[in-house]
């Protein structure tokens, strides 16, 4: 495949002065847009709509400023293959992360806060049995 | 090795390639696949901050509005007009308006550095209050669960994209030189097309770091 | 099923033994076959093609691929390892979906030894007593590292985390004793923090609890602390032949002085013995590590005094 | 009979500083070689430090502590030291230009750094053993990592620069091979092992940076307890596994994928065969570098997370078997209707085939969720891992340390000491580590200093295994050095190859080829070509 890049002349690939100055305008623009969003409650969909806002800024510099839009194909592929590697790494975390309590919910609070070596005094000599049934009852399964 | 034994080959051709083409086309490549590592890089604080505001998403509310969000919004103009003229200093230099490249590529380094200077002033302001990441927070206005994560992932996304800030300075600055000194040119400006997409790269992550951790709601 | 002990497996000792291990030799034998395809293929042809000296080299067959045989032996491994996938999910399941009746028993995992606390308020280190043919379900957290729980003759494993409790269960089929591993790396004492499963008949567990849960109170402080001193683990770092281990010997040492870490001397008393327990890196002796963990939580008032008695005692 | 080239790439240029600021690939190739052979004494003396003391229970060798020093390091220098580099960067580095037909790689300069920053990480790593080392296991498990006393900053560090390494070479590859192809040399037209380099370089490029920031927030979780994987400040332990193993997964390919294709080099050779399912070998390295980023849960099926996420990375792990599967099946029938011979490299490949086998076959156990479950963190796994990356990895190794030999120093070492040696390291490493299975499935957990009686025979063969095991390795480092200045020069094409490299002098001149080749034959053309061995 490098065989019919060997026969061009190295000629620069010069885009329009308007291009650069309307994709700076856009990014500007959509840079207020996605802050004067963000004082509006939206609940959940603040951080979804500045990422959306934000995905499309990234594109604007990436197939215009880093010229993927003209250049050969492969950079792009390159570019997207690590945000989807990206994607799967948060993808198989999220997961576990997010799912560990499906056969067991637990709700007791995690074991660190009385834990003797967090908290050498919040245990003392005699709730040993006390402190044995009050995990027993406070790990309710669901 | 250099390629001054080969008279045939101008002298920013390598001896191991055999057209100016296919060494530029490897050295675009070759960085391409070094921003692919830089978004893994990055891409694992990526996961720490998915999975931290999915465990306390009230903390990570409550601790975001710390952050100033007009110095975030004027750090985001300031990184994305650097990124505007970095663009326009390779425009110059493929139409061999040397003067004109070097002149952009100045005003790219000095929004560079006022970028570098409203993060000084932000963490300084976060060192005084306390709000520091891990062990060393000592801030007490914060509900929610361990709010020191948030200043641990603040810190860490921001302090590495500032290395790349600082490293990227020190790049336009090396191309800045040698543009100074004409060895850049139509024919050969590889070293500054690369520095541009490394460029582009730091603001593209901006781009994601500003929404995550200024605008969350 | 029920198995007994073989060249690779040994003896099963819960219900759900039976079921990883029919599945374990499924694959042994699976993996018998596949390896006697290939070494079979290795040394025919090895010896059927060899090129012998004198002999003409000629050109070989230009043979560069086969369709039909390509898809049979990507096809037919697919469609094992699926089986084998469901199988082991199958099994899998069982392994996390606890009875309804299952007794519960909270672990602690801690720098080397597991604390067992039972409802009834009987507590143990390094034996877990239960009934056989009862489901027990165990409530697992550990004060420090990550450890793991894994008693080989029941094929069950589970990390024990710090910040959060895991569970596992399981059904002992019989009496008798097992052993119990932690298997996740924690430290010095990693390879000794073993302990033993010990399975009873229902009726003989009820009355274990019942004096489990009032132990000691027939003995004299001594006697008790004796026994303190294997069953609470202190003999693990804490040689009584005037050894090093991971800690200093406590035999012949009470009453006499010793030099600590930070420079100073102590006498070693009554009150420096509880200390010790209590709050371990507060006076270290010299040449020692500051690792023993603090009992704070895990030994009654009474259980350290005889294990003062004990130490004094020990002359 | 065979003469030296006069001029060649070990005698162009004079003196230390021609070798430690070498541009040349292949100069850089024979700095990684020795490099790494450095590295792999000093992981194959722990390893014997390690069975010594398990030659019975209790103490016999050390304290427990320095037990668990000595685990660490044998596993860290071996895989970031040794395995990992071992065939790109030293093999790798050497033939990839000369299989492509190229003077040299695309970013030479880049290429030295690589080797620089390889001496700079290990540099750390003896900082660290100098400090008082490190014992929390190679893998740095938090909480552990972040409380003990012992030397893990500046070890993590040294992982952190050695990432780099890997990076700078994986990324100078993927160009390379992109770029600098002779013309008529295809995709398809490729020797294998260029296409197994390709696909670890893949890996290497996507997965390291990952290693990278791990060691960065552990780094940072011990000096200021940023609470992202210390349970005591609020992180999570299980979260950093996931780190973690999301780049040492797909480590285990970098280190196996290079390996397989030296094994469809060797099978080919020395049967003189065209390689059966070319096109498959191909698809399937890039199919296992693919599926190898979707696996890393399985090295955490009781580490606590979630029932559904260890069921689908169950199902997933499953679906990377395929591929080395069916890449076995491709080498036996290459050498269906061959012209087999059976020089040392040969017996490499046929010992790669054996254990490798079984090392895939157990494989398929520990991704069964029940069995692991039983399995997980015992001998079982040592054993499955050690035929992987030892019986898989390091016979291929091996047999390409033997094959290219004379056409790295234009000389062959003794035939004769050479089976011998092989003969050794086979059985040898049979007797150490299959007795790890059964260990395993006994219940035999790892990392144990000491060990109940019960274990004790298997133990004591295992050890005196790694014994016969080492005796290999000494006869082999002794007739390799040996025939460096002595051995009988080799001519171009020793084996009869086709691959490009055999075409040019042995030692290479300093851009590898006299005049640029032609491609005139693939690389298995031998249904066509009966290239005249040199030997």
């Amino acid at each position: 495949m490098h065989m019919s890049q060997q026969n061009k002349t190295n000629t620069p690939h010069v885009l329009p002065l308007q291009v650069y100055l309307g994709t700076a305008a856009a990014l500007f623009v959509l840079t207020v847009v996605t802050v004067m969003v963000s004082f509006v409650d939206l609940g959940g969909w603040n951080i979804v709509v500045a990422l959306a806002v934000a995905s499309v800024k990234a594109a604007a510099v990436g197939l215009i400023f880093m010229h993927l839009w003209f250049d050969r194909k492969v950079f792009l592929v390159i570019f997207l293959a690590g945000i989807v590697f990206l994607t799967i790494f948060i993808g198989l975390t999220m997961l576990d992360t997010m799912r560990r309590g499906d056969i067991y919910q637990i709700s007791a609070d995690p074991i660190h806060k009385n834990a003797a070596m967090y908290d050498t005094t919040a245990v003392t000599t005699d709730t040993i049995p006390a402190a044995a049934d009050s995990t027993h009852s406070a790990a309710n399964e669901k | 090795m250099d390629g001054h034994e080969h008279s045939a080959h101008p002298a920013h051709l390598a001896h191991h390639f055999s057209e100016p083409a296919q060494q530029a086309e490897s050295a675009k490549m070759g960085m391409w696949l070094f921003l692919l590592t830089e978004v893994l890089l990055f891409g694992g604080l990526f996961v720490a901050y998915t999975v931290f505001p999915a465990w306390n998403p009230d903390m990570f509310f409550n601790a975001h509005k710390h952050l100033n969000v007009y110095l975030g919004t004027l750090n985001t103009f300031v990184l994305i007009s650097s990124s505007v003229t970095m663009a326009l200093a390779i425009r110059s230099i493929q139409l061999d308006r040397r003067d004109v490249s070097i002149r952009y590529l100045v005003v790219t380094l000095l929004l560079a550095a006022a970028f570098l200077v409203v993060k000084y002033f932000e963490y300084s302001h976060k060192i005084h209050l306390g709000q520091l990441p891990g062990k060393f927070y000592t801030f007490t206005g914060i509900e929610g669960t361990n709010p020191h994560v948030f200043f641990s992932v603040y810190f860490a996304m921001t302090g590495l994209h500032g290395v790349h800030v600082l490293a990227g300075m020190s790049v336009i600055g090396w191309v800045l030189m040698r543009t100074r000194r004409g060895e850049l040119s139509s024919e050969y400006y590889t070293p500054m097309e690369m520095t541009g997409l490394y460029w582009h790269l730091v603001d593209m992550i901006w781009i994601f770091l500003f929404p995550l951790l200024y605008l969350i709601g | 099923m029920d198995t007994t002990a073989t060249l690779f497996l040994p003896p099963g000792g819960s219900t759900i033994a039976g079921e990883v291990d029919a599945l374990f030799y499924f694959l042994v034998y699976a993996s018998i076959v596949m390896f006697g395809i290939v070494l079979a293929g290795m040394i025919f042809f090895g010896l059927r093609y060899r090129h012998r000296q004198g002999d003409a080299a000629a050109p070989t067959a230009g043979i560069s691929h086969n369709t039909k045989l390509e898809l049979t032996w990507s096809i037919i491994p697919t469609i094992l390892v699926v089986i084998v996938f469901f199988w082991g999910f199958n099994v899998y399941l069982k392994m996390n979906v606890v009875p309804k009746d299952a007794m519960e028993i909270k672990v602690t995992g801690q720098k080397w030894f597991w604390t067992f606390d039972y409802p009834e308020g009987a507590n143990t280190v390094n034996e877990l007593v239960i009934p056989a043919g009862k489901p027990v379900k165990l409530l697992m957290s550990s004060k420090d590292v990550i450890h793991s729980f894994f008693v080989p003759d029941f094929r069950v494993k589970m990390d024990v985390l710090p910040n959060r409790y895991t569970i596992v269960w399981f059904e002992a089929k019989r009496e008798g004793t097992h052993n119990l591993f932690c298997t996740e790396f924690c430290g010095t004492g990693h390879s000794s923090m073993i302990g033993t499963v010990r399975v009873v008949p229902e009726r003989e567990y009820a009355e274990w609890l019942e004096t489990a849960s009032n132990v000691g109170s027939d003995l004299a402080p001594e006697q008790y602390g004796e026994r303190l001193f294997v069953s609470k683990a202190c003999v693990t770092c804490h040689s009584l032949e005037g050894k090093s281990v991971v800690g200093p010997p406590l035999n012949g040492v009470f009453g006499k002085p010793v030099a600590l870490t930070s420079g100073g001397t102590v006498i070693i008393d009554e009150n420096y013995i509880r200390e010790s327990i209590l709050e371990p890196q507060a006076s270290v002796v010299a040449g020692y590590q500051p690792v023993m963990p603090t009992y704070q939580g895990i030994l009654k008032d009474r259980e350290i005094d005889a294990l003062v008695a004990y130490i004094k005692s020990l002359q | 009979m065979n003469t030296i080239p006069e001029k060649n790439f070990l005698n162009a240029t004079r003196g230390w500083k021609s070798w430690l600021f070498t541009l040349d690939h292949k100069r850089i190739g024979v700095l990684y070689l020795f490099s790494i052979m450095a590295a792999f004494l000093v992981g194959g003396v722990f390893a014997i430090l390690i069975r010594l003391e398990l030659l019975g229970p209790g103490r016999n060798l050390m304290e427990a502590d320095t037990y668990n020093q000595v685990f660490t390091l044998h596993g860290a220098i071996m895989i970031f030291l040794f395995i990992i580099p071992s065939i790109p960067a030293a093999l790798g580095n050497f033939l990839l230009p000369q299989m492509i037909g190229a003077k040299d790689v695309a970013f030479p300069r880049l290429n030295l750094a690589s080797w620089w920053v390889y001496i700079l990480g290990s540099i750390f790593a003896v900082i660290s053993i100098a400090m008082g080392s490190v014992d929390t296991g190679w893998t740095f498990y938090t909480p552990y990592a972040t409380e003990t006393q012992t030397s893990v900053i500046s070890m993590t560090l040294g992982v952190f620069i050695l990432g780099f390494s890997s990076i700078f070479t994986g990324l100078n590859f993927i160009v390379t091979i992109h770029k600098m192809r002779l013309p008529g040399q295809t995709w398809f037209r490729m020797p294998l092992f260029v296409w197994g380099l390709y696909a670890t370089a893949i890996i290497q490029v996507l997965a390291t940076p990952v290693l990278g920031i791990t060691m960065v927030l552990l780094i940072l979780e011990r000096v200021a307890g940023i609470g992202i994987f210390d349970p005591a400040m609020g992180g999570d332990p299980v979260l950093y596994q996931h780190f973690f193993w999301f780049y040492s997964h797909p480590a285990v390919y970098i280190m196996i994928l290079p390996g397989m294709g030296i094994i469809s080099e060797l099978i080919s050779t020395f049967s003189k065969k065209r390689i059966f399912g070319y096109t498959a070998i191909a698809y399937s390295s890039l199919a296992i570098a693919f599926i190898s980023f979707l696996v890393w849960g399985h090295h955490m099926f009781v580490s606590g997370q979630s029932q559904l996420a260890a069921t689908i990375f169950s199902f997933l792990t499953f679906l990377v078997g395929i591929p080395s599967g069916i890449k076995i099946f491709n080498w036996l029938a290459t050498m269906y209707k061959g012209r087999i011979t059976f020089e040392t490299p040969m017996l490499y490949a046929l010992s790669f085939l054996f254990l490798f086998t079984i090392g895939g076959l157990t494989g398929i156990f520990l991704g069964a969720l029940a069995v692991d479950i039983h399995l997980h963190d015992t001998y079982f796994v040592v054993a499955h891992f050690h035929y992987v990356m030892v019986g898989g990895t390091v016979m291929a190794f091996l047999g390409g340390i033997h094959y290219w030999w004379p056409k790295i120093w234009g000389r062959m070492y003794s035939e004769f000491w050479a089976k011998i040696a092989a003969a050794f390291v086979f059985v040898g490493f049979n007797m150490t580590f299959f007795t790890q299975f059964i260990l395993g499935s006994q219940g035999m957990p790892r990392r144990y200093y000491t060990y109940m009686d019960q274990y004790q025979p298997l133990h004591a063969f295992s050890s005196v295994g790694s014994w016969v095991m080492a005796v290999g390795f000494i006869i082999m480092g002794v007739y390799l050095f040996h025939s460096i200045k002595r051995g009988r020069p080799a001519g171009n094409n020793p084996w009869g190859a086709l691959t490009l490299e055999w075409e040019t002098t042995s030692p290479p001149p300093t851009e590898n080829f006299v005049e640029t080749p032609k491609f005139s034959h693939g690389p298995y053309d031998y249904d066509k070509n009966v290239p005249e061995r040199t030997i």
